[in-house]
C-alpha cells in the first residue's frame, strides 16, 4: 500500500539532501515491503512527539510575552534620534539639515529648523516627526545622516490603540542617549563614539592652532609694528 | 379504509406519479427519477401484501422487494452510465435531442 | 386503529415528496426530493414491521441511487430552467391525459380488493433467520442471477463511463 | 422493551458497570414511583439514554478539538495551544464562544433552505449512530437486531448531506469540494460494508452487542478471541479501518476540504455556528466510526485479558476508543493528502479486492474451524494477492525518475 512510495532516483540525484542521503544514495532497492515507507513515517512522527517531551532542543518555540529572544545587533526597526550627553534637547546630535527628509523614500519625515528671533538658523530641529505607519525600515535615512544623529532602533513592540497620534513619533520619542545606542549596537556605537571623538579631537586641535597661529600672527604682527616703529624712530633719530 | 388499501392507494398514486415524470419530462435523468418512484411504489405493494395480507411464512414479499431493490440499483447505475456516455456524445441529456442515429 | 396512525402521517409526505420530485422544474430539487420520498417510504417499512427491508430500502435508495442521480446532474449541467418553466402547461396536460386513465384504473383495483387482513397477525416481524435461509436455499438461483447481474453492471458501467479518446494514464512525474 | 427488562434488576444498581447507566435508571424509577404509565417511563428511560450518550460525546468532542491541535502540535515540535486556561484546556470554551459569536452569513445566491439542512443533516446521522454502539456489558443505549445495518444505513445520509451543503452554498469550491467528498465515500463505503461482511458471517447475527459478546473468549488463556487476531480479520481490519479513515474525511483522504486546494470544500460558505456544526459532524462521524471498528474488530469492550475484567467494561470501550482515535491523529500527522485519481484507484483496485477477499477468507476459517489450519489456508489467500496488489500499484503510482537540467551541476 505504498500510496507514497519511495520517488525511485530522486533523492539519489540530489547530493547530501538531508540525514538519508546515505540511505537512498545507490541502486534503489527493486522491491521493497509494501506498507514499509508509511510504517518509517509513522515511527519518525512517534519518535518527534516523544523526544519533544524530554528534549528542550527539539522544541523551538518561545513563549513570547514572557520570555523572548535577544535580537541581533543587525536587528533594525524605527529610527530613532541620538543625543550625547543626559540633555535630550541641548545633546542632540541632529542638526536639521533635512538630508534625511529628502532621501526618505515613503517622507515620512517631517523637520522643522528651529530658529531664533532675528530668523537666524540655531542648527537644531524644532519638530522632527516620523510617521512609523508610512516608514519603510529602509535605513536611508540612518545611511545618509552626516551627523552620526539617525539610526534604526531595535524596538519591535510599537503597537497603540492610537492609530494617529500613537503611531506619529515626535522628538520626546524619538530622542535616545548615545548609552542606549551603546548597547543596542555596541560595535557600531563604539566606533561610531570613537570617530566622533577623534574627530571631536581634531577639530580641537584645528581650533587651538588655529588660536596659536592667530595667536602667533598676531605676536608677529606687533612685533612686525613694533619693528617698522623702532625703524621708524630709528630713522627719526638718525635723521 | 384497512392498512392495505391506504397502502394499495399510496402505492397506485406513487406509480402515477412515476409515469407522469416518465412521460412529461426531456431530461433523462429525471425520467430515471420516475423509473425509481415506479419501481418504489411496486415495492411497497409487495410489503403491504406481507404485512396486511394472509399469513406469509415463505417470505415471498420481502424477498421479491430485496431483488427487485437490488435490480433497481443496477438499472439506475447502467442508466446512468449511458445517460453520461449520451452525454459525452452530445453535450446534452435532452432526450428530444437524440434524434439522429448518426451522433 | 392506532397502527394506522403513523401510516396516515408517513403517507401524504411520500406522495408529496414524489409530486415534487415529478413536478419541480429545478433537477437537483427533484431528485432531492426523490431522495426524501425513498427514505420516508423507508420509513413505512420501519413503521409497519419490515424493518430490514426498510434499512436495506434506506441504504440503497439514498445513500446510492439518490446519490448516483444526483451526481450524474451535477456532471451533466441541466438544462435551461425557463425553457423547462415555459413548455410545462402543455406537458401537464398531455401527461395528465396519460396519465389519468391509468390512477383510475388502478384506484378503482385498489377499492375492490377484498379485505385481506383479517387473516393477517397482529404486527409481524421479519424473522431475518427465515430469510436469510430462503436466499440460500429456494431463491439461490435468484441470488446468483443477481450477483451476476450485478458483476455484469459494474463491468458495464466501467466500460460505459471510460472516456474513449483518453489516454491511459501516465505515471504522474513529479 | 429489553431495556426496561434490564431496569428492573435494581440488585445491581450501584456497581461501576452500570454507573453510565444511572442517571436513565434513576429517572425510570422516579417515574414509577410517581405511577407514571409504562410508555412513558420507556420513553424517559431512552430520552434519558440518548442524552447521556450525546452528553458524553459532546463533551469528547470538545475534548478531542484540544486534544488534536496539541497531539498534532508535538509532533510538529510545538507546543500547540496553552493559553487558555491551564494547558490551554479553555480552548474549546474559547472557540465555541468565538464561533457561537460569528456572523452567520448566507451568500446571496444560496438556497437558504437546503444551505440550513446541510449542517444539521451531517449532525444528525452521526449522532443516530452513536445510540447502537455498545459502549458496556450494561451499557447498549438502543439495542437494535439489525444495529450493523442501521449504522450504515444511517451514515449514508451524510453523502446528501454533504451534497446539499455543495450545492446549496451556490458557488464553485463547495461544488467541487462535494464532488469530490460524494465520490470518495461512495468508493470508500464498498470496501467498508464488505470487510464488516466477514464478522457478520462469523458471528452470525447483525446486532453489535452479539457481535461483541462473540469475541468475549480466550484463545490459550490469553489471547483474546478478537477479530483483529484472526488473518481474515486482520485484513479486514485494515481495510476498515483505512476506508473509515477516508469516510470521516481525515487526513490522508481530506480532499472534500483540501485547504490547499479547495478552501474548505462544501463548508466554504459556511460561517459561524453552522460551521461549527460540520465540525461536530466530523468528529461525532469520527467517534462513531472508531465506536464501530471497536465494536467489529477489537472487541468491544472486551477486557483485553481475561484478568482485567475487574475494571467496567465501558472504561474498556473508551481506552480502546482513545487508542483508536490517537491513532487517527497520529496518521494525520504523519501522512500528506493523496491525490484525486491516487485515492480512487487505490479505493477501487486495492481495497475493494481485498475487502471481497476477506468474505472467502471467513468462510474458509468458519469451515476449518480457526486454529492453525485456519491461519496456513488463509494466509496465503490473502497474502499473495495484496503482494501483486501492493507491487502493481508502487510501480503504477511511482514517480518517474527525475532529471534535473540545470539543477545538478
Amino acid at each position: 500500500m505504498n500510496l507514497f512510495g519511495k520517488w525511485r532516483g530522486h533523492s539519489a540525484s540530489r547530493p547530501g539532501s538531508g540525514q538519508n542521503a546515505r540511505a537512498t544514495i545507490g541502486a534503489p532497492p527493486r522491491w521493497s515491503m509494501p506498507g514499509l515507507g508509511l510504517f518509517k513515517g509513522l515511527v519518525v512522527t512517534a519518535r518527534n512527539m516523544m523526544q519533544s517531551y524530554y528534549r528542550k532542543d527539539r522544541m523551538t518555540t518561545v513563549q513570547y510575552p514572557e520570555e523572548r529572544v535577544t535580537i541581533s545587533p543587525n536587528f533594525r526597526n524605527f529610527p530613532f534620534l541620538c543625543y550625547d550627553g543626559d540633555d535630550p534637547v541641548a545633546g542632540l546630535r541632529c542638526t536639521a539639515c533635512s538630508i534625511c527628509e529628502k532621501e526618505c523614500p515613503p517622507q515620512c519625515i517631517y523637520i522643522v529648523l528651529d530658529r531664533d528671533e532675528n530668523g537666524k538658523s540655531l542648527k537644531r530641529p524644532k519638530l522632527f516627526d516620523i510617521d512609523i505607519s508610512v516608514c519603510m525600515n529602509c535605513g536611508i535615512c540612518a545611511e545618509v545622516c552626516p551627523f552620526d544623529s539617525i539610526y534604526m532602533d531595535g524596538q519591535y513592540e510599537m503597537s497603540t490603540t492610537d492609530r494617529f497620534g500613537g503611531l506619529l513619533l515626535g522628538l520626546d520619542r524619538l530622542a535616545k542617549s548615545a548609552d542606549y545606542h551603546l548597547k543596542l549596537r555596541p560595535l557600531e556605537a563604539s566606533e561610531v563614539a570613537a570617530r566622533r571623538k577623534a574627530e571631536e579631537a581634531k577639530k580641537l586641535a584645528a581650533q587651538a592652532a588655529k588660536e596659536a597661529k592667530a595667536k602667533t600672527d598676531k605676536e608677529a604682527k606687533a612685533k612686525a609694528a613694533a619693528e617698522t616703529q623702532t625703524a621708524a624712530t630709528g630713522k627719526g633719530e638718525t635723521a | 379504509m384497512t392498512p392495505l388499501a391506504l397502502l394499495l392507494t399510496v402505492s397506485s398514486l406513487l406509480f402515477t406519479c412515476g409515469l407522469f415524470a416518465v412521460l412529461t419530462r426531456r431530461n433523462a435523468i429525471l425520467i430515471l427519477v420516475g423509473l425509481e418512484l415506479m419501481l418504489n411504489a411496486a415495492n411497497i405493494n409487495f410489503i403491504a401484501f406481507w404485512r396486511y395480507g394472509p399469513p406469509d411464512p415463505d417470505l415471498t414479499g420481502p424477498l421479491l422487494v430485496l431483488f427487485s431493490i437490488a435490480i433497481a440499483a443496477a438499472e439506475a447505475a447502467v442508466g446512468l452510465a449511458i445517460i453520461l456516455m449520451v452525454f459525452r456524445h452530445t453535450r446534452s441529456t435532452d432526450l428530444n435531442r437524440l434524434n439522429s442515429l448518426h451522433g | 386503529m392506532i397502527p394506522l396512525i403513523p401510516l396516515l402521517i408517513l403517507s401524504p409526505l411520500i406522495l408529496l415528496a414524489a409530486l415534487g420530485a415529478v413536478w419541480n422544474a429545478r433537477p437537483v430539487h427533484a431528485a432531492l426530493l426523490l431522495a426524501l420520498a425513498l427514505a420516508l417510504t423507508a420509513g413505512l417499512y420501519l413503521t409497519i414491521g419490515a424493518d430490514f427491508i426498510g434499512l436495506v430500502q434506506f441504504m440503497v435508495y439514498v445513500g446510492a441511487v439518490a446519490v448516483l442521480i444526483v451526481f450524474s446532474l451535477l456532471i451533466t449541467r441541466p438544462g435551461d430552467e425557463a425553457e423547462e418553466l415555459a413548455r410545462r402547461p402543455g406537458a401537464a396536460v398531455s401527461g395528465l391525459a396519460c396519465v389519468l386513465p391509468v390512477a383510475t384504473v388502478l384506484l378503482y383495483a385498489v377499492s375492490h380488493t377484498p379485505d385481506l387482513s383479517s387473516g393477517a397477525s397482529e404486527s409481524p416481524t421479519l424473522p431475518l433467520q427465515t430469510l436469510g435461509k430462503a436466499l440460500f436455499t429456494d431463491y439461490a438461483p435468484a441470488v446468483l442471477a443477481v450477483g451476476v447481474l450485478l458483476t455484469a453492471v459494474m463491468v458495464g458501467a466501467v466500460l460505459f463511463a471510460r472516456d474513449p479518446d483518453k489516454k491511459p494514464p501516465t505515471p504522474p512525474g513529479p | 422493551m429489553s431495556l426496561l427488562a434490564m431496569s428492573t434488576a435494581e440488585s445491581s444498581l450501584w456497581s461501576p458497570e452500570w454507573l453510565p447507566r444511572l442517571p436513565q435508571r434513576l429517572v425510570e424509577m422516579l417515574l414509577r414511583n410517581c405511577h407514571a404509565p409504562d410508555w412513558l417511563v420507556t420513553l424517559a428511560g431512552y430520552a434519558v439514554a440518548a442524552g447521556t450518550v450525546v452528553a458524553v460525546f459532546l463533551t469528547a468532542f470538545a475534548l478531542l478539538s484540544l486534544i488534536e491541535r496539541k497531539t498534532l502540535a508535538r509532533i510538529q515540535n510545538r507546543l500547540g495551544p496553552n493559553r487558555a486556561g491551564w494547558f490551554g484546556i479553555l480552548q474549546p470554551v474559547a472557540d465555541g464562544i468565538k464561533m457561537l459569536t460569528k456572523e452567520d452569513i448566507v451568500p446571496a445566491k444560496a438556497e437558504w433552505f437546503l444551505h440550513l439542512m446541510a449542517p444539521i443533516l451531517i449532525v444528525v446521522p452521526s449522532m443516530l449512530a452513536l445510540g447502537v454502539i455498545p459502549y458496556g456489558r450494561e451499557w447498549v443505549p438502543v439495542s437494535l437486531d439489525l444495529g450493523l445495518l442501521f449504522f450504515f444505513a444511517v451514515g449514508t445520509l451524510t453523502e446528501v448531506a454533504v451534497f446539499m451543503a455543495g450545492w446549496a452554498s451556490g458557488s464553485k469550491f463547495p461544488m467541487l469540494g462535494a464532488m469530490r467528498a460524494i465520490s470518495q465515500m461512495v468508493s470508500y463505503e464498498l470496501p467498508l460494508i464488505i470487510s464488516a461482511l466477514g464478522v457478520i458471517m462469523v458471528t452470525g447475527s447483525l446486532s453489535l452487542p452479539a457481535i461483541v459478546e462473540h469475541q468475549g473468549t480466550y484463545h490459550l488463556g490469553f489471547i483474546p478471541a478478537w477479530n483483529v487476531f484472526t488473518p481474515w480479520g486482520l485484513t479486514a481490519t485494515l481495510v476498515f479501518f483505512i476506508a473509515s479513515i477516508a469516510e470521516a474525511n481525515r487526513c490522508p483522504f481530506d480532499l472534500p476540504e483540501g485547504e490547499s486546494e479547495i478552501v474548505a470544500g462544501h463548508m466554504t460558505e459556511y460561517s459561524g455556528f453552522k460551521y461549527a456544526l460540520f465540525f461536530m459532524g466530523e468528529y461525532l462521524g469520527l467517534f462513531a466510526i472508531s465506536g464501530l471498528f471497536i465494536t467489529l474488530f477489537l472487541g468491544g469492550w472486551q477486557a483485553p485479558l481475561p484478568g482485567l475484567t475487574f475494571v467496567p467494561s465501558w472504561l474498556w470501550f473508551f481506552a480502546k476508543l482513545v487508542a483508536v482515535i490517537f491513532t487517527h491523529l497520529w496518521i494525520r500527522g504523519t501522512f500528506p493528502r493523496v491525490r484525486m485519481d491516487q485515492l480512487m484507484r487505490f479505493a477501487w483496485l486495492c481495497m475493494i479486492p481485498m475487502a471481497l477477499l476477506t468474505i472467502p477468507a471467513a468462510g474458509i476459517w468458519v469451515f476449518t474451524g480457526g486454529g492453525l489450519k485456519g491461519w496456513l489456508v488463509i494466509m496465503p489467500l490473502l497474502l499473495i494477492p495484496w503482494l501483486i496488489l501492493t507491487t502493481i500499484h508502487n510501480r503504477r503510482l511511482a514517480p518517474q525518475t527525475r532529471t534535473y537540467t540545470f539543477a545538478d551541476s
